[in-house]
């Protein structure tokens, strides 16, 4: 059997330790797990960006305009001393306010205009019975905003939607918690596969 | 302690049940969601060279679930001998997303820089995913390891979106979202996940609205699509002791409920 | 002057990215390339200022003997990968990739399973029907955690369609509202980030 | 000065690249029309609600279920002589929204806290966290009036791993019972270890984020929930921080004309089914 399987089964049972309990083993194998994740993002970061859209075409083909983004992230360095940290803000600043410069037309668009005229279908279908689908949507989308609409006490009208609006936000952490469940197990049938066929050859 | 001993009890349970039920491999048939059936019909009628981006874009904890889900995918795009376009938006989704599209390509003989090519990793991700749409090589001027994007055969007449027939986004989380609110919303890019089942609920708007192509959802839509492609592998592996184990929680919901139930009458009436 | 330009340039590229995306002249798709650039690379120096944070960090915690096993472990793993990639690049078969598909991967997927336990015994133990909302909760989760196993076809053949029914309909619009909660909320945020009325992100030095 | 330079080099790099592209210039993308408008009525909104709060105007949101729990957890802990934990969670940073609405909520605990001379224990995966949540607690017990009860050691970092913070964390709440658990933050799988054990030994428990996945395990597990723009709505409830009420306010002008818009095409759509004004 290959050694890497022998590694990567050992490990997975000293992470399995912490069901037992908090123990010295899971806390060495954890530690080791953060560090070469943090490892691992750094040698990624360095050749994907550091060298592939900085250093290479900066120092080889000579785009000078490159200085400005290696100058401002240089000075992302300027946080380790007090004095000097308040320089961070400015390459932060860049990328928080064109963040937020591209966030505002794709919220926008994408997540409030296209969802609202999603939300519209004719209330009677054309052999003219009544949609029920359309309906269902509509009121569980207006009892869902009224739940979070805040400039007025949850009484009369406005109560009674915000209440239908929680029985819907219930429906959906329920469904959400059954399919989380599910991502969970399939993690774990995932490790139990590796464990029987991989590791301890039990099964084919 | 008694806290502490019951919990062991249940862990040891939860383990019993997936471990035997694993160990059981019967095959029985499952039908096809809605959703799993679209995403395999796209790709079943999009003509042979087509050009598709996969973007593995999912950490390596959620690792024994996605899996199942990309290489059904894979499988069959490299089956339909489409031209594939790797990448990941997430630093672990890089090595992963790496491996299993050589592996694939290889079961199908596609080779590497005519048939696909893997181009890596940008840490900020909706930055990469704009810049997709205006040129691909500027966002990658180097593939994952190391040729000159220029020099690939694959991507000789490619370099925006509109080459590109569909985005397969293979998501733990909400980068699939990005991809539908910047790709989509802004350069009218066609996208599809693979998602892990925790994520299922959070886009179905997204798919009701068509902003979202479809989704082939957790282990379940692993297996479904795996019969749907012809060829059973982990997801129909796993689906028995997937069964096992919500049956175990089930049971353990309602036995909880009704020791809770009883637990508040004789309070009630004490 | 120390808060004054950080707002300047805040606002002026949150304007440009913003007024870009409604126009299609080729002046404004080239900056907005360029910022894209610009954006990428100045990312990338946050995560190398965070990973040289955390091994300073580190290096002080030991030197103060805090938990200095743990953290020597860590910071030999920190320096493991570079090296690794140094000596035999990052293709396949390198001793990085090796590492990552041998010791990071399988820990971190196993990590996660561990909730799988908690889940179980969360589920004997905290899901109480105690409110009618809570009911709600616990009925739709049975209806999908039956609905999503072959074991629903073997109740009834409609029973996977009435999951689906209520996934798509009823949870759909609570999600749908929520979306649109949570996009109208990032709006306002971005907006008052724009203008420099929300500076939080100044703070934390 | 640094802005502007920034400015002209980007715009001198772009003209030469956009001449090499030679395109005729075309200014606005009419396919963006809708979103143009819709941005400009936000926009509107937003600084109508900043502007009349900035002059005074003092809008009211309603009260939250979850913030009238947080003194009867305050009062259970004071009488049980029982301490309170507040968590913001494994899963975020300083600048996360949620972190920062999590620190407004911690402020008006700390001075309650103080008040009532019950002990409170924040345990953190950050430090960075801990040092601004020392900060906003020590303020909170001084604008109390009792800065002698403040106890800097209860506000602790222990570790940047999540299994192992999750692990701690449920070693101190079974060892201390705390009466009143707070878990206000940003959260990820390790909601689930925590919100569970302080269930098993009883305390009232008051928690939010804005994770979907998270929300469905605190619903069931918590007695009280703060879903998603509630804890943002909250925060601003107790901190009376300005922009954070015009924020409120502006997104609920909004969210009537979506409603009044979901209706009127809603009825538009069933008499003229093929219309398609309302498509975007």
């Amino acid at each position: 059997m290959e050694i890497g399987t022998i590694i990567a089964g050992i490990l997975t049972l000293a992470i399995y330790s912490f069901l037992y309990r908090d123990n010295p083993v899971y806390k060495a194998a954890e530690s080791w797990l953060i560090g070469l994740s943090i490892g691992y993002a750094l040698v990624v970061f360095w050749q994907s960006t550091i060298i592939d859209i900085l250093i290479v075409p900066l120092f080889s083909e000579w785009r000078i305009i490159l200085i400005i983004p290696l100058v401002l992230g240089l000075m992302m360095f300027s946080r380790f001393s007090s004095k000097t940290s308040w320089l961070s803000r400015i390459p932060i600043a860049l990328m928080i306010g064109t963040g937020a410069g591209v966030a505002i037309p794709a919220m926008l668009y994408a997540r409030t205009l296209k969802q609202m005229s999603a939300s519209i279908m004719p209330l009677i279908s054309e052999n003219g019975t009544p949609n029920i689908e359309a309906l269902v949507v509509l009121i569980g989308l207006l009892s869902t905003l009224a739940y979070f609409y805040f400039s007025r006490e949850h009484k009369g009208v406005i109560g009674n939607a915000a209440k239908l609006g929680t029985y819907f936000l219930m429906i959906f952490f329920g469904a959400t918690f059954g399919y989380t469940v599910m991502s969970r197990m399939s993690t774990f049938i995932g490790r139990v596969d590796f464990l029987l066929t991989d590791f301890l050859h039990l099964i084919k | 302690m008694e806290r502490l001993r019951t919990r062991w009890i249940i862990f040891l349970g939860l383990a019993a049940v997936v471990v035997i039920s694993y160990t059981m491999n019967l095959p029985f048939k499952t039908s096809a969601s809605p959703a799993t059936e679209k995403a395999y019909k796209y790709i079943e009628t999009l003509p042979e060279s087509s050009v598709v981006i996969i973007s593995f874009d999912h950490e390596a904890s959620s690792l024994p679930e996605i899996q199942p889900i990309a290489l059904a995918m894979l499988r069959h795009v490299f089956r339909k001998n489409l031209r594939v376009i790797g990448l990941s938006l997430f630093a672990e989704g890089t090595a992963i997303g790496y491996e299993m599209l050589n592996r694939t390509a290889g079961e199908c003989n596609r080779n590497y820089g005519r048939d696909y090519v893997f181009l890596g990793f940008k840490p900020q991700y909706i930055s990469a995913i704009l810049g997709l749409g205006e040129s691909i090589r500027r966002v990658f001027p180097e593939d994952y390891p190391g040729n000159k994007t220029d020099t690939l055969a694959i991507m000789r007449n490619i370099d925006t979106y509109d080459s590109v027939r569909m985005v397969i986004s293979i998501a733990d989380g909400d980068r699939t979202m990005q991809w539908i609110e910047y790709a989509g919303a802004r350069y009218n890019q066609k996208v599809m996940a693979g998602l892990t089942a925790a994520m299922i609920t959070s886009y179905d708007p997204y798919l009701s609205s068509g902003q979202l192509f479809a989704v082939v959802g957790g282990l379940r839509g692993a297996a479904e699509y795996e019969l749907l492609y012809g060829r059973r592998a982990a997801g129909n592996r796993g689906m028995l002791a997937q069964s096992g184990a919500h049956a175990y929680v089930i049971a353990l919901i309602i036995i909880g409920n009704i020791i809770f139930f009883r637990s508040r009458r004789r309070k009630r009436e004490g | 002057m120390r808060t004054k330009i950080p707002l300047l340039v805040c606002l002026v590229f949150g304007i440009m990215m913003f007024g870009q995306y409604f126009s299609a002249h080729p002046i404004a798709k080239a900056v907005y390339n360029n910022i894209l650039e610009w954006w990428q690379i100045i990312f990338a120096f946050t995560l190398l200022v965070g990973v040289a944070s955390f091994a300073r960090n580190s290096l002080r915690n030991i030197s103060q003997r805090k938990e200095p096993i743990h953290r020597s472990i860590a910071l030999a793993g920190l320096l493991v990968m570079p090296v690794l990639a140094l000596i035999g690049g990052t293709k396949t078969g390198s001793p990085f990739l090796w590492s990552f598909q041998n010791m990071l991967a399988p820990m971190q997927s196993t990590v996660f399973s561990l909730l799988a336990f908690f889940v179980a015994s969360a589920s004997y133990r905290g899901f109480r029907a105690r409110t009618i909302p809570a009911t709600i909760l616990l009925v739709t989760a049975l209806i999908v955690l039956i609905g999503r196993i072959p074991l629903a076809e073997l109740i009834s053949q409609s029973f996977p369609k009435i999951t689906f029914w209520v996934q798509d309909y009823p949870s759909m619009a609570a999600r749908r509202a929520i979306l649109i909660g949570i996009g109208l909320g990032s709006m306002t945020t971005a907006l008052r980030v724009i203008l420099g009325i929300e500076r939080t992100y100044l703070r934390g030095e | 000065m640094v802005p502007v330079v920034l400015l002209v080099l980007v715009l001198r790099e772009s003209v030469c690249a956009a001449q090499i592209e030679g395109q005729s210039p075309g200014w606005f993308n009419t396919d963006t029309t809708a979103t143009l408008v819709f941005s400009f009525i936000s926009l509107v909104i937003v600084l109508y609600a900043i502007l009349s709060v900035r002059s005074g105007r003092r809008f009211k949101i309603r009260e939250i279920p979850g913030l009238k729990a947080v003194d009867e957890a305050i009062g259970r802990a004071t009488e049980m002589g029982a301490p309170i934990l507040y968590t913001p969670g494994w899963g975020g940073d300083i600048q996360r929204p949620t972190t920062i609405a999590s620190m407004n909520i911690l402020s008006s605990v700390a001075e309650r806290t103080a008040e009532y001379d019950c002990r409170l224990i924040y345990p953190t995966h950050d430090p960075v966290i801990m040092a601004v949540a020392q900060e906003v607690v020590k303020e909170g017990y001084a604008k109390a009036g009792y800065p002698d009860r403040f106890k800097p050691d209860d506000i602790f970092y222990i570790s940047s791993s999540q299994f192992g913070y999750a692990a701690a964390v449920d070693g101190i709440i079974s060892r201390i019972k705390p009466a009143s658990i707070f878990l206000l933050g940003t959260f990820e799988a390790e909601s689930l270890i925590m919100a569970e054990t302080g269930n098993s030994i009883g305390s009232i428990q008051i928690a939010g984020t804005d994770s979907t996945i998270q929300l469905a395990f605190f619903i069931v597990a918590c007695d009280y929930t703060l879903i998603g723009e509630e804890l943002f709505a909250a925060s601003g409830y107790l901190s009376q921080n300005e922009s954070t009420l015009a924020s409120v306010k502006a997104q609920d002008m909004i969210k009537i004309l979506i409603a009044l818009f979901i209706i009127a095409a809603m009825i538009w759509a069933t008499i003229r089914p093929l219309s398609t004004w309302w498509k975007f």
